[in-house]
């Protein structure tokens, strides 16, 4: 139990000695996570709204998929992202391998089937006749679903937090396609994991806590704008 | 000594590559058969290995760091350390070799790599070929530190795949690299080094570390572990699939010189 | 702009619930929808407003006379659903939003709305978050929402019905009032037949999904063509046809239920008396159905319940016979039993 | 069972938007209220439900004289929300839900209500979808689901607006044929004057969340005591007194306006004719306020706007006064100006 | 790419010869992901339902709790839970560490503020006059709230789609609390891992593609129910 404290401990000197590798890799988490979030919500939302709104054949195998995809194991994805950017796979020239554009790709690639499956329940939930109504408005197809999305924002700040949180936090796609290289593509889990392996068990905690703080500081702020537009009971 | 028991299990620590190897898918089998214990294997970093030791969350190791191995010992929750076996180290690195290094001794090709700025891949994860590396490094004079040189924080596949991609030169155990040699594009350029050598010791802990570990069980692993039968195991495996021993067997031999 | 259809069928679940052949609104005309529960007629106002998914329409409906494009339809129209459907977001950002979804700027469409604010009495609850209305105050918002647009076709579905008695005759007046200056084709669904007068120079009525008459709102309302039409426009009474002439019709109001026999009277028996306030209904059981009878005053000189009534009716119709086909109602759902599947004129039974 | 309540007072965001010191509807018999959009109806009727958060209400409800736990509550009442809110599920799923939420077996509760599915004219309905109804076959299927509970307390918010008007009538007088014989307490909040006449023994009238009226439903119906409840009554038109005397009101349809002045008239100026169908309303500025007159016919003889004309009333109530003391409106919430957050009567302006 | 290819076939091989280990990890990594999922739903359901419907102080900080709680980095669970479980831990006498029952508990751990989170969003999204509407026709709290959590299924069944993926697919809790002991606590993702760390990419492929068909066989048929309970448009 003492190895929790001691990891307490740690974090707070970390933190409050504002060490500078915590500091890079704390950023480069930040800048990794929220990038990825960004991909998945850009091009999960507007599947998700296609599958939520629009009728087409394997409209339910689609939607099967994106919710299978929330299981995608980062492991797999990282080593598909992985073998994609093998020098001797398609994408090798670009040399991304061990960079951390290739962890907001497979991190994107974890979290948008989170997004894609989230917003199509969300906006399954809205009244139907909402989207009706904002036509019945004069609203071209393009502003109907604009507002749908709006009227959904509760869950689809979930949406953005559940991705967030899947990227943020998960190492087997950040390790395997980043490499855990110091300096240049290690995050916090990767960090972690290091510590864990070298037997430095409140370091990792250390690193595991701080983690959790900055991803409670970005949903404290999300859950204060979703929550301000709950429906006030 | 005491009948076995089909329900008693102990925990082995021991470094990743007893595992990625398979040795202990052949080991273990025979020594639960041999002894009843069951074993629960778990598989980590030698730092983690041993810290697990000293926290009596282990109740035997199987690991690859002296010098990290010397200082458990020295704080005395350790009983005894024995040697089982040993492997080596090769220093592997693009067929093009830009730092020169084919040949020479291994302090004098880390040498040549850190003039050279060459990419150089560390484990950086304090496991028994960390430590190794960073007996070379030292004796070379160097201290190592840069763009060129990379560490990833992981185990030896994952670090043999970056610096394969990476064009880098690294330090590998042979068996991880004979494994998976087929998939990277690393030459072995450095063997037979003496300094490249890689000891493995059995350590049984004992309850000075913790109230509920096993001594007895620990008895058993190491004493099973270099008996006739497991070293044979031992000399023999890796035979079938690479055409060669992955690793030597020591057991009893002088604990200082090992091989020799 | 004028509106219309031809040959519009919509689908639902297996079946069809609207079949209009050909239906036209002019420009600057507004037609009345009057119908039962589940007559169809929500459906008939999206199905104008292309506001249902394609798949389940057939038909054309017209825009000044061509087949109406999506892209003009949503330009021409602005429509009030039966549920009024409000966005997050205050009150007068809701009645704006008609403006803002046709593309205005955020500061010129709230300028814009405060006049129907004022008009439908929400201007006190601008600031308001819509989530917070009452009932009747969200479907004022929703009426403001699709007049602040402006359309050249406005779609209104029951827009009065959570409505005050007081409100809604103002806004009757007021909505005549701005609909005469313009030349926007209106489409109103009620199930009032003084709103109808008050609103509609035609009267479309529809019932089991297909048009049952359609003229000039006097004259709809005054004929009923068949005993559903009747009942819809409060001819609920059935009387037998006087020798070989046309069955005929009677509103309850205009018919007694007294002890003798009189000449013209149709005998039948006491079902039950119920007083509703300063009215008795009496309800007869007649050889061509049950016959109700609205008497003023709380106790009228009626046989009780069992008793031997003869009901006379002061004013009568004649079922017009011939004139608009009654048609078979829409066919059963498959998997329903066939009586389960019919488009009931909405009496309980 | 009996219902009331003491000195009840419900918040609503900053506001106080209901205050009844003391109502009470006995064993049987049924209360209707009556009020303007956003009087405070729903809210009371969910207040005497006890369906409210707790922390918005204060004072007190009792059932049968006695203080009401949530669980007696529960137990003995059921209401039909303003807006029906069916569940997923078949219609028949959806009446039989009332009786499952308390604890009835599925087929026990299935056939239960078969006679209740019948009644409200939705049998041909059962196994259909809930959320494929139309407007008004939703709203039947909510009062069928709360009348198949059986309830010793029933709450009624406006279960009639959306049904069709035979509909209406028939379910008038067959709701009040069924509480007739029942000890049910009812509460029925309502637009309709006549729907308060038909089913209501006693009457009260909400204005501002405030009782403004309360007797029997003939008497509040017939005697405005303010400027609001005459609004609400139907005598919209405000007239100057009679020498000292009160102020008098009187009904649009009861006032003419006529070019020549005639003994007893009031002088004003047109301001618009709106042609309503087979009445013409004519609005007359007058000293004491604008005055609205309903001529029948297409085209009276009166002034065009701008004119000189005389309105006469051929029938008038005096207001009481000092009888109901008009209160003033809850005190607007604080930020918002003072004349938005009053509370309105709904008169769009 | 062949790598991938391989993948593909070794899978198909694996399935077709009914190789027992595969087949033993297999079934274990359906129990323990089943089970954690269950356990989070047990927990996260009542939870994420009061945070929903009930006004209490802190309801906000713990709402952001659960969605950072979506952040929770499983390498962090698995460590706290292993501290926990330690012979020297507060729960060691349980013998707990390194068993199926220990990847339950550290799954459960991880899937539950996915619960929390998205059930809280979901019930948020229902008319708000539903539990008016049962409490009017005599429904007690509790069936209240489940005719709620009924109505709210779409969703729920989303929530549960993403607690089961969230698991299914993590390898740091797994390996830590699990130690990956072959047929004791090796499930398809630490298999996967040793997979790859033994430099056999095209077996980790098939561990990989395998998880994934038995996760998109699960998440096909609550799909199928889901959809099935969406409003017809
Ligand atoms: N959160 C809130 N803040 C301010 N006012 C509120 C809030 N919630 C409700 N109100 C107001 O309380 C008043 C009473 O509402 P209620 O629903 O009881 O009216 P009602 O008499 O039923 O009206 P209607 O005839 O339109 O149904 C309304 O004016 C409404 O706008
Ligand atoms: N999916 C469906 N399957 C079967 N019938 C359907 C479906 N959707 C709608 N209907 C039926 O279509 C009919 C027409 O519905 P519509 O809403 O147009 O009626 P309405 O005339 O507006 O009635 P109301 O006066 O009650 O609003 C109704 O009987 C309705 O139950
Ligand atoms: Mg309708
Ligand atoms: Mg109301």
């Amino acid at each position: 139990m003492d190895v929790l404290l001691d990891g307490l401990v740690e974090a707070l000197r970390l933190l409050a000695t504002g060490d500078e590798d915590t500091w890079a890799i704390t950023a480069l988490t930040l800048r990794v996570s929220l990038g990825a979030t960004a991909v998945a919500l850009l091009v999960g939302v507007p599947l998700g709204t296609a599958v939520a709104v629009a009728r087409f054949p394997g409209r339910r195998v689609l939607l099967a998929g994106a919710n299978t995809g929330m299981g995608l194991p980062p492991v797999v994805v990282g080593l598909f992202v992985t073998v994609l950017l093998w020098r001797s796979g398609p994408l090798g020239a670009f040399g991304l391998l061990y960079t951390p554009a290739a962890m907001v790709i497979a991190q994107a690639a974890i979290a948008t089937p989170v997004v894609v499956a989230l917003v199509a329940v969300a906006l399954q939930q809205v009244d139907p006749d909402f989207r009706v109504q904002m036509q019945a408005l004069g609203a071209t197809p393009l502003r109907a679903h604009l507002a749908l999305l709006a009227e959904a924002r509760l869950p689809l700040l979930a949406a953005a937090m559940a991705a967030f949180g899947a990227v943020v936090s998960e190492v087997g796609a950040a390790q395997m396609v980043g490499g855990n290289l110091v300096g240049q593509t290690r995050v916090l889990t990767t960090a972690a994991v290091l510590a864990t392996s070298r037997g430095q068990f409140a370091l990792a905690i250390a690193f595991g806590l701080i983690l959790l703080l900055i991803a409670f500081a970005v949903n404290l702020v999300l859950t204060v704008v979703q929550q301000r537009t709950a429906v006030p009971r | 000594g005491a009948a076995p028991s089909a329900e008693r299990s102990l925990i082995l620590a021991t470094t990743t590559s007893t595992q990625d190897s398979g040795l202990l898918d052949e080991l273990l089998p025979a020594f639960t058969a041999a002894t009843g214990w069951q074993v629960r294997t778990v598989a980590v970093g030698s730092g983690q290995a041993i810290e697990l030791g000293r926290r009596g969350e282990a109740d035997v190791l199987l690991v690859h760091s002296p010098a990290a191995e010397e200082e458990l010992v020295a704080e005395g929750t350790a009983g005894q350390r024995r040697l089982v076996m040993h492997n080596d180290f090769v220093l592997l690195g693009p067929a093009a070799d830009p730092a020169g290094i084919r040949g020479v001794t291994a302090v004098e090709a880390v040498a040549r790599i850190a003039a050279a700025r060459a990419v150089f891949v560390s484990r950086g994860d304090d496991s028994g070929t960390n430590a190794a590396e960073d007996g070379l490094w030292s004796a070379a004079g160097v201290a190592p530190g840069g763009t060129w040189y990379q560490e990833t924080g992981q185990g030896m596949g994952e670090t043999l795949r970056v610096a394969s991609e990476l064009g880098g030169y690294t330090l590998s155990d042979r068996a991880t690299h004979l494994a998976q040699r087929d998939t990277l594009a690393l030459e072995v350029l450095g063997e037979g080094d003496p300094g490249l050598l890689n000891v493995y010791h059995v350590i049984e802990m004992t309850t000075r570390a913790g109230d509920r570990v096993q001594p007895d069980g620990a008895a058993a692993f190491a004493g099973w572990i270099v008996s006739a039968p497991a070293q044979e195991l031992i000399g023999g495996f890796g035979t079938a699939e690479f055409g060669q021993p992955l690793f030597t067997a020591d057991a009893g031999r002088n604990p200082a010189t090992p091989g020799g | 702009m004028s509106i219309g259809c031809r040959d519009l069928r919509v689908r639902a679940g297996h079946r069809e619930v609207l079949h209009v052949d050909a239906l036209d609104v002019a420009d600057g005309s507004t037609l009345a929808v009057l119908g039962p529960n589940g007559a169809g007629k929500s459906t008939l106002l999206r199905a104008l407003g292309l506001l249902l998914p394609p798949r389940r329409v057939t038909g054309e409906v017209l825009l000044d006379g061509r087949p109406a494009t999506v892209d003009g339809m949503r330009s021409a129209v602005a429509a009030v659903l039966q549920r009024p459907i409000l966005r997050r977001g205050t009150v007068a950002a809701n009645v704006a939003s008609g403006l803002r979804l046709r593309g205005a700027g955020r500061a010129g469409s709230l300028a814009r709305v405060a006049p129907w604010l004022d008009a439908l009495g929400v201007a006190h609850l601008a600031a308001r978050d819509a989530r917070t209305l009452s009932g009747g105050e969200a479907q004022r918002v929703s009426v403001a929402r699709a007049l602040a647009v402006g359309p050249r076709v406005l779609l209104l579905d029951e827009p009065f019905a959570a409505l005050d008695a007081a409100t809604r005759a103002d806004l009757l007046a007021d909505l005549r009032a701005v609909l005469d200056g313009r030349r926007t084709a209106t489409v109103l669904v009620t199930h009032d037949r003084n709103e109808a007068r008050a609103l509609a120079t035609r009267t479309a009525l529809l019932v089991g999904g297909r048009v049952r008459g359609l003229g000039p709102t006097a004259e709809v309302l005054d004929r009923p063509v068949d005993e559903d039409t009747a009942r819809l426009l409060g001819f609920t009474n059935l009387l037998p046809p006087d020798g070989d002439g046309p069955r005929r019709v009677a509103r309850p109001e205009d018919c007694r239920a007294g002890p003798d026999p009189v000449a013209g009277a149709v005998r039948g028996t006491v079902r039950r008396v119920v007083g509703l306030g300063e009215v008795t209904r009496v309800d007869v059981d007649t050889a061509a159905g049950p016959v109700m009878c609205l008497h003023p005053g709380p106790a009228p000189a009626v046989p009780s319940p069992g008793g031997a009534a003869h009901v006379v009716a002061s004013a009568t119709r004649a079922l017009g016979d011939g004139v608009d086909p009654v048609r078979p109602p829409a066919s059963p759902a498959p998997g329903t039993g066939g009586s389960a599947g019919r488009v009931r004129s909405g009496r309980p039974r």
